[in-house]
């Protein structure tokens, strides 16, 4: 033995004997001696690409894997979506695959449903289970009782949920969720003539226009549109683009604006004509593509001569210099781009106020040119499920035509509002599967629970159908061991497939989910042989995917499709006398629709405008606060027709005087401990209000009423509530 | 050896030492015990030079040597940056030079005193517990058994009240 | 002065008066000496359980690092300044009345600069490892910083403990022996150990003397330097409030002010407690109580100087620091004026105050309990609104922070007595020197005159 | 401190134009650098443990009013006020110009968090605490650090010391943006650059030249390595 060796092994083994003073074992201390399997070097951490779930944005990241555990998610430097970043809450998601109160193993329901008893069961028992029931519905010509509740599937997910479906025999699979982009696609088939999701070419843009779209937050894809922000606002060396928000609430995005337009809600399709008619007034306006929507301009400007500026200030509660002035920035910068979101579609007449929001894409000419709007890629998959077809599925739930119900990678018990009946009716169906991570309220209330794996442990293909303009298929790849006796979604359906036998396993044939990803992927790469393809496949995996390099020539929309709306009058549940107040409901930045609560990351991380932790406010502004005796922090009841809860309130001053807002994303029943009982969903204020003509949903369009309880909201906040006034001192 | 007279006032404890030095006594071999500081001339006059605020002087010396030695030593013996001040730091060395030399002063200053007292004594001392109660003692050295007839014989012409010696009592 | 002229002056009598305190315990003693005992059991039972929990136990939090712990450190070494002062400057003065307080107030100044040297170590995140801390060559190969000024307050203290601990055993030194003189058995011994075979030779006296002159000129700028360096835990750093030149002085001042408060609280007590009237007199008390409205009239002017030249340059962060001050603890701070300003000045002016035991009992526990206030207003206000608004916070003690105070008041309490009963009280000697060696009569004309003989 | 010839100065600006306030890059810290969880209560009593922080500033009333975002961390001054309070060196000051803090050496003063102006030192008032298998997401580059220490932002220094290994292994300087804090390198607007200031063509460099440029309590004299570039404004990159 050499002496310096010797001295290595006598300072390690005193180390250790040392460290063993104060640990159990030598936890800390990688043992040497022992060559490690699997390859792995002691201290030496990888990077595996993959992709982020947490949001349909698809995001590229990069795991760092030291000693076989995950360790940090970053962003993937080759995607095009998200170039190397990543937002709060793809970082988090590491906390959900280490999430103390994941379920570990099969779990079928011991007791009263929704009592939370469980007792656990093998794999084996789990699929018997669940292929016997399935096995008698078909038997019994029952085949279309068996549902499926997802939110929106994209790449091969998709695929082989259609086949199985399909193979089985039922055609009940709802694919809904929060951050679908139904709103969005319609808009742009009445508008344009497409049936697309605009994706904005931000970066390029000098001038931005948001009516109520939050792209730093929730809104489409995140992290790339913050990208292209930061890019707008000062990447290029002699131009800073410009940003002026339109809502009734100041968000995080709005926080980020040069001039913030608070318009009352459900008055933003009215700014939008009053801006326009400016436009056509001033005449600066692209006159070639105003032609190819089939418009004319002097025809436009008489059916808009109703909004003039002072007519619009008026019923939108901005002020006539604000508009005029906006009016002239839309006018004179370009190129100039106008972006549409959730507080204009959650309101009666949400497709027609943004439809009027596209007219102004339209007079400034940004569609289909840079720094405008573009259309994601047709090959991007549908946008899954309907409003429609959710309220549809609902009524046969209460008609009790659903016998046995699967949800999977959503918890509706909490995030569908409870005027929907969903809750209420989850009880005629009478047998409840929930695959998931950890037991979510829907979990909660089910007869068996499939314990799946983490995003960290699963294969998948993710084809964004937002924020690209290209084509991209995001590859994901378990990259760490699984931790626990979990599964992947798709290899139980194939599992089910098998058990089932006959049709569906025809149309289910493959031995496992990868093996149908790699075969939709050589499919893509045009069917290459065999070894060029394994070669390849190993590319993608290092690279994180397929990655079209250039975007398709820019979609143009059909000629002569845009049609005024005829009406812009919205309407709200509940009368301004008895409920004051408009409520507004958005996505929390960081829980989104709540699928984000159960990560401690997240739920101690400040909300970025109220710097509130672990909890759900409600903000209100100072005047409507002082009016109703309410200071920061005081416990109110906020009283709407569908309910009543109790919320501490947040004075805030960026809010109009008549509109409270709440933010959704707390309020879980279950959710595991970090997420359980962190007070109320406010979802349950929501009426049972919707845009009837359209079948679009109106959350935006309750009215509430608030009433100060006590001076005891046990409100935490990062930022002191007075010295977030004083940035004097900073000389900021 | 050593005679104490014990006495009961300040007059005949004065008055015997009047009669030692009458007999021949050196004032320098007489000496007062009392509980009480009494004025110098009251009994004897103390002769002796004070060398105790040189003790003191050389502790304050050495103290102040001792910290300027720890706080700027050490400092550029193992030299850390912090914020902007400088290695050996005038200030605080000299705030921590200070607190050493008054520390060694103040030690000096008591060891200073002990030794110039003679203390601690661990001989048997020529002693009367008495003179805690305001009794006067005035002790003597004699050198033969004459010269102690002649002292007790002065002591207890003056009233004294009894006369102690240093030696093993009997 | 202490004994009227007429009356027969027996020596023996006033030993044994001034040594009442060291009778046999009583039943109340040992019942006082439990509940004391109990109290700071307590306290060590709190403690203990902040060393296992860890701070989270304390009140403290960001921004607020700093709380009751260093309150009580300020505190505490405020009082110690009582003493030293009192009896170093008195005895350079040669005031005669300080003669029967000297005992009690150096008592009290050890006791209360023990208990504060504790505080900084009671406050520390790893108190275990407070070691660091002190200089010695270590393995480490690294010393502590003296650039710190936590440095500093380690060595003032430790001078301070030690300086304070050897002034008193000075003066403790010849009343040692006529304690031994009159104590038998194991009292005997452990006394004759410490007296050190004293016998009182005139030249043994002449040195004591010049000792103990060249100690009060020694302690009295050691004194000044600890409370200074208090000070500069505070006004070195960038903190708004605390980052002020007049701090060193303002503080010293006020640890005066608070020491002669307490001093003439503890004279009360123990007069009571040993029935000591007759050596502590309205005199003494008089003449302290002057002492104090001094004090406290400098107290207010800084304490105006520091105030007025905040208002005055208005800077925005300094401002805040006072308006969130005066108005969270508004209560708080009209206490502290009344206590150590309004009161004292307006009360002490009158003869007839100065001269009453139970108003200048309440008015100097007035005054402490105003001190206690003023540390707690510098530190905790300043640390809450910080420079950056964003972090603005509060602090409230917590029941573990106020429980170690509590037994820090009452562990003081219990060494003080026990000192008590193991040792002289009142400086027995010295108060015996006045009235045996000094004082003589003189008849002039047709008067019989009280005369003082002066050694220089 | 006089800044002597060296080779790296780390640096960071912080474009406040570009700032979103979205909190990516404290998730990303506290990934990084093991920070502990803090619940409710424990933030509700001050004890949160955030390294970086995203402070939110209200200014104007309805409807012209602003919220500012202010992302702060360890300022790194060159002429710290929390190092030479530190009667330990827990805090001292390298020659990259780094402000170190040595969990080991501390002994809980808290005297560094208190002259702190930026208040971003945080203290462990009680043991961190990870249910398992949360422990397992650790970062082993990092020491999770004990109760009674003080801890803060590091500049990654983790990062930093692997950036630097990787260059000397390879004979040479370390690149500019080779070595990425957590946070700058998951901004999605890019607000964050962290860079080398000794080296004048630098990123970060280059951006600490816009005429946009301050630097928070300039006028206490801390010297900080992070350079905020002003937003809000209609003012160009420049």
């Amino acid at each position: 033995m050499k002496r310096r060796t010797f001295l290595k092994l006598t300072g390690m083994s005193s180390a250790s004997l040392a460290l063993s003073g104060c640990q159990k074992s030598n936890e800390k201390l990688i043992p040497f001696l022992v060559a490690p399997e699997d390859g792995t070097v002691p201290g030496q951490a990888d990077d595996y690409a993959s992709v982020c779930r947490q949001c349909p944005a698809g995001c590229g990241i990069l795991v760092r894997v030291s000693e076989g555990r995950a360790k940090k998610i970053e962003g993937n430097p080759l995607h095009p979506v998200n170039r190397g970043r990543l937002c709060a809450r793809g970082q988090a998601a590491l906390q959900d695959h280490y999430h103390p109160d994941r379920v570990r193993q099969p779990l079928q329901r011991d007791g009263e449903r929704g009592s939370g008893r469980f007792a656990p069961i093998s794999w084996d028992q789990a699929l018997t289970l669940l292929t016997e029931r399935m096995a008698g519905l078909r038997t019994a010509g029952q085949a279309d009782r068996l549902a499926l509740f997802t939110p929106p599937l994209t790449g091969s997910l998709a695929t082989l949920v259609g086949r199985f479906r399909d193979g089985y025999g039922c055609r009940q699979h709802l694919a809904w969720d929060w951050l679908n982009t139904e709103w969005l696609r319609r808009v742009s088939q009445l508008s344009f003539g497409i049936d697309g999701v605009p994706d904005y070419d931000l970066a390029e843009a000098q001038y931005l226009l948001s009516f109520g779209a939050d792209f730093l937050e929730t809104h489409l894809s995140p992290v790339r549109y913050g990208q292209s922000f930061g890019a707008m606002r000062q990447l290029r060396p002699t131009v800073r683009g410009r940003f002026t928000y339109v809502g009734a609430r100041l968000s995080l995005t709005a926080a980020s604006a040069d001039r913030w337009l608070p318009a009352r809600p459900g008055t933003e399709g009215v700014l939008a004509l009053g801006l326009a008619r400016e436009l056509l007034l001033r005449g600066v306006f692209d006159q070639a593509a105003l032609q190819a929507a089939g418009l004319e301009a002097s025809e436009l400007l008489g059916q808009l001569s109703a909004y003039t500026p002072r007519a619009v200030s008026e019923s939108t509660g901005v002020s006539p210099a604000d508009l005029q002035a906006t009016a002239t920035d839309l006018a004179t910068i370009r190129p100039a781009l106008i972006m549409a979101g959730d507080a204009v579609a959650w309101q009666t007449n949400g497709l027609e106020a943004g439809s009027t929001i596209q007219l102004l894409n339209i007079l400034v000419g940004s569609v289909g040119h840079t720094g405008g709007l573009h259309f994601s890629p047709p090959t991007a998959p549908g946008a899954g499920s309907s409003f429609a077809d959710l309220r549809t599925f609902i009524r046969q739930m209460a008609a009790g035509r659903i016998d046995t119900l699967l949800v999977r990678g959503t918890d509706p018990a909490y995030s569908l509002p409870p005027a929907l009946q969903f809750q209420a009716q989850l009880h005629k169906v009478p047998f409840l599967v929930s695959m998931t991570r950890v037991l979510d309220d829907t979990a909660q209330m089910a007869d068996l629970v499939l314990p799946e794996h983490s995003d960290l442990e699963s294969w998948d293909d993710v084809v964004p159908d937002r924020g690209v303009s290209q084509q991209v298929v995001g590859l994901q790849q378990p990259v760490v061991s699984p931790l626990h006796d979990s599964r992947s979604f798709p290899d139980v359906l194939l599992a089910l497939a098998r058990r089932l036998g006959g049709e569906v396993q025809r149309s289910c044939p493959w031995e496992n989910y990868p093996a149908l990803l790699r075969e939709s992927m050589r499919q893509r790469l045009g069917n290459p042989a065999e070894a060029a393809f394994q070669q390849e496949w190993l590319g993608l995996q290092q690279q994180g995917g397929l990655f079209e390099a250039t975007p398709p020539a820019n979609a143009r929309p059909p000629g002569g499709t845009f049609r005024l709306p005829s009406q812009l009058g919205s309407s709200f549940a509940g009368a301004a006398e008895a409920f004051p107040l408009f409520l507004q409901l958005y996505l929390s930045p960081f829980f989104t629709d709540g699928r984000g609560a159960h990560l401690p990351w997240l739920q101690q991380l400040p909300d970025p405008m109220t710097t509130t932790v672990w909890d759900v406010w409600v903000e209100i502004n100072p005047v409507t606060a002082q009016q109703l005796g309410i200071v920061h922090g005081d416990l109110v009841e906020v009283t709407s027709m569908a309910g009543t809860i109790e919320l501490p309130a947040v004075v805030y001053p960026g809010i109009r005087p008549e509109v409270v807002a709440i933010p959704i994303g707390q309020g879980h029943r279950a959710g595991g401990r970090y997420a359980a009982g962190r007070r109320v969903n406010p979802l349950q204020l929501l009426a049972d209000i919707h845009d009837e003509r359209h079948s679009l949903p109106a959350w935006g369009a309750t009215r509430v009423q608030l009433r100060r309880l006590s001076a005891t909201g046990h409100l935490v906040a990062a930022g002191h509530a007075e010295g977030s006034y004083r940035r004097d001192i900073l000389g900021l | 050896m050593e005679l104490l007279g014990v006495f009961a006032s300040v007059e005949q404890a004065a008055a015997a030492v009047d009669r030692l030095v009458q007999a021949g006594y050196d004032q320098a071999t007489i000496t007062s015990v009392t509980s009480v500081p009494y004025p110098p001339g009251v009994f004897v006059h103390t002769q002796r030079r004070s060398w105790l605020h040189w003790v003191t002087a050389g502790g304050a010396l050495l103290g102040a040597g001792a910290g300027f030695a720890l706080a700027a030593g050490t400092a550029w013996l193992y030299p850390v940056q912090t914020g902007d001040k400088p290695i050996v730091a005038l200030f605080p060395t000299g705030i921590i030079a200070y607190e050493f030399m008054m520390l060694c002063a103040l030690l000096g200053t008591m060891i200073g005193m002990f030794l110039e007292m003679g203390l601690p004594e661990f001989k048997r001392r020529a002693y009367d517990p008495e003179i805690a109660n305001g009794l006067i003692g005035i002790a003597v050295t004699f050198a033969d058994e004459t010269q102690r007839h002649d002292a007790e014989q002065a002591l207890y012409s003056a009233g004294a009240l009894r006369i102690r010696t240093d030696e093993a009592p009997a | 002065m202490s004994m009227p002229a007429d009356q027969h002056y027996d020596a023996a009598t006033a030993n044994a008066a001034m040594l009442s305190s060291t009778r046999p315990a009583t039943w109340r003693w040992y019942l006082l000496a439990l509940l004391l005992g109990a109290v700071v059991a307590c306290g060590l039972y709190a403690f203990s359980y902040q060393v296992m929990t860890g701070m989270v136990v304390t009140g403290k939090n960001r921004p607020v690092m700093w709380g009751f712990y260093i309150t009580n450190f300020v505190f505490w070494v405020g009082l110690s300044h009582s003493g030293t002062m009192v009896s170093a400057i008195l005895r350079l003065s040669q005031a005669n009345w300080r003669r029967p307080i000297l005992r009690g107030a150096e008592a009290m100044t050890v006791f209360s600069i023990m208990i504060g040297g504790l505080f900084p170590l009671i406050h520390l995140g790893r108190n275990w490892t407070f070691y660091y801390m002190i200089p010695y060559p270590s393995q480490y190969g690294l010393w502590p910083n003296f650039r710190s000024p936590l440095l500093w307050d380690m060595m003032a203290i430790t001078t301070y403990i030690i300086g304070s601990s050897l002034f008193l055993y000075l003066g403790l030194l010849p009343d040692l022996a006529v304690a031994r003189d009159r104590a038998g058995g194991w009292r005997r011994l452990f006394l004759s150990v410490l007296a050190m075979g004293w016998r009182g030779t005139a030249q043994q006296w002449q040195t004591f003397g010049r000792a103990s002159t060249l100690m009060a000129c020694l302690i009295i700028p050691v004194a000044v330097s600890v409370h200074s360096i208090v000070a500069w835990d505070f006004a070195v750093t960038l903190v708004p409030g605390w980052h002020s030149t007049i701090f060193p002085p303002y503080f010293v001042i006020g640890a005066i002010t608070s020491g002669v408060a307490a001093v003439i609280t503890l004279m009360i007590i123990i007069r009571k407690a040993f029935h000591l009237e007759a050596f502590l007199q309205p005199l003494h008390f008089d003449n302290l109580a002057k002492l104090l409205l001094v004090v406290t009239m400098l107290w207010s002017y800084f304490y105006f100087a520091e105030v007025f030249t905040t208002w005055y340059g208005h800077q925005p962060i300094e401002w805040e620091v006072f308006r969130f001050m005066s108005d969270k603890y508004r209560l708080l701070l009209l206490i502290m004026l009344f206590g150590n300003t309004v009161v004292p000045i307006s009360c002490l002016l009158w003869r007839r105050v100065r001269r009453s035991i139970p108003a200048l009992l309440v008015i100097t526990l007035l005054i402490n309990v105003a001190m206690f206030i003023e540390r707690f207003l510098i530190i905790v206000p300043s640390l809450s609104h910080k420079n950056m608004p964003f972090m603005w916070g509060s602090y409230t003690p917590s029941l573990v922070e106020s429980t170690v105070m509590a037994a820090a008041f009452s562990g003081f309490a219990l060494l003080y007595m026990l000192f008590a009963k193991f040792f002289p009280i009142v400086a027995i000697t010295d108060v015996r020197e006045e009235t045996e060696a000094l004082r003589g009569t003189a008849v002039r004309g047709r008067a019989r005159l009280t005369t003082l003989v002066d050694e220089e | 401190m006089s800044r002597q010839a060296r080779f790296y100065q780390w640096g960071m600006v912080i474009d406040l134009d570009r700032c979103t306030g979205c909190g990516a890059c404290v998730v990303a810290c506290q990934a990084e650098n093991n920070v502990a969880l803090v619940e409710k209560q424990r933030f509700a009593e001050g004890r949160d443990m955030h390294w970086l922080r995203i402070e939110r500033y209200w200014e104007g009333e309805f409807p012209h009013v602003r919220a500012r975002f202010l992302p702060m961390l360890c300022q790194h001054c060159g002429d710290a006020p929390c190092e030479p309070v530190c009667p330990v060196y827990a805090s001292y000051h390298n020659d990259e110009g780094l402000n170190g803090q040595v969990y080991n050496r501390c002994v809980g003063t808290r005297y560094c968090g208190n002259n702190c102006p930026y208040a971003v030192r945080v203290f462990n008032f009680l043991n961190p605490d990870w249910p398992q298998p949360l422990p397992d997401q650790l970062n082993p580059d990092v020491t999770v650090r004990s109760r009674g220490v003080m801890e803060k932002c590091t500049f990654c220094i983790q990062r930093i010391r692997r950036g630097k290994e990787t260059a000397k292994s390879e004979k040479r300087l370390v690149r500019d943006g080779e070595i990425q804090p957590a946070c700058a390198q998951t901004c999605p607007p890019g607000a964050i650059v962290f860079g080398n200031l000794a080296d004048p063509d630098s990123h970060v460099s280059r951006l600490a030249r816009s005429p946009r440029r301050f630097r928070l309590f300039e006028d206490l004299g801390t010297d900080p390595s992070v350079i905020y570039l002003k937003g809000g404004g209609h003012e160009h990159a420049g």
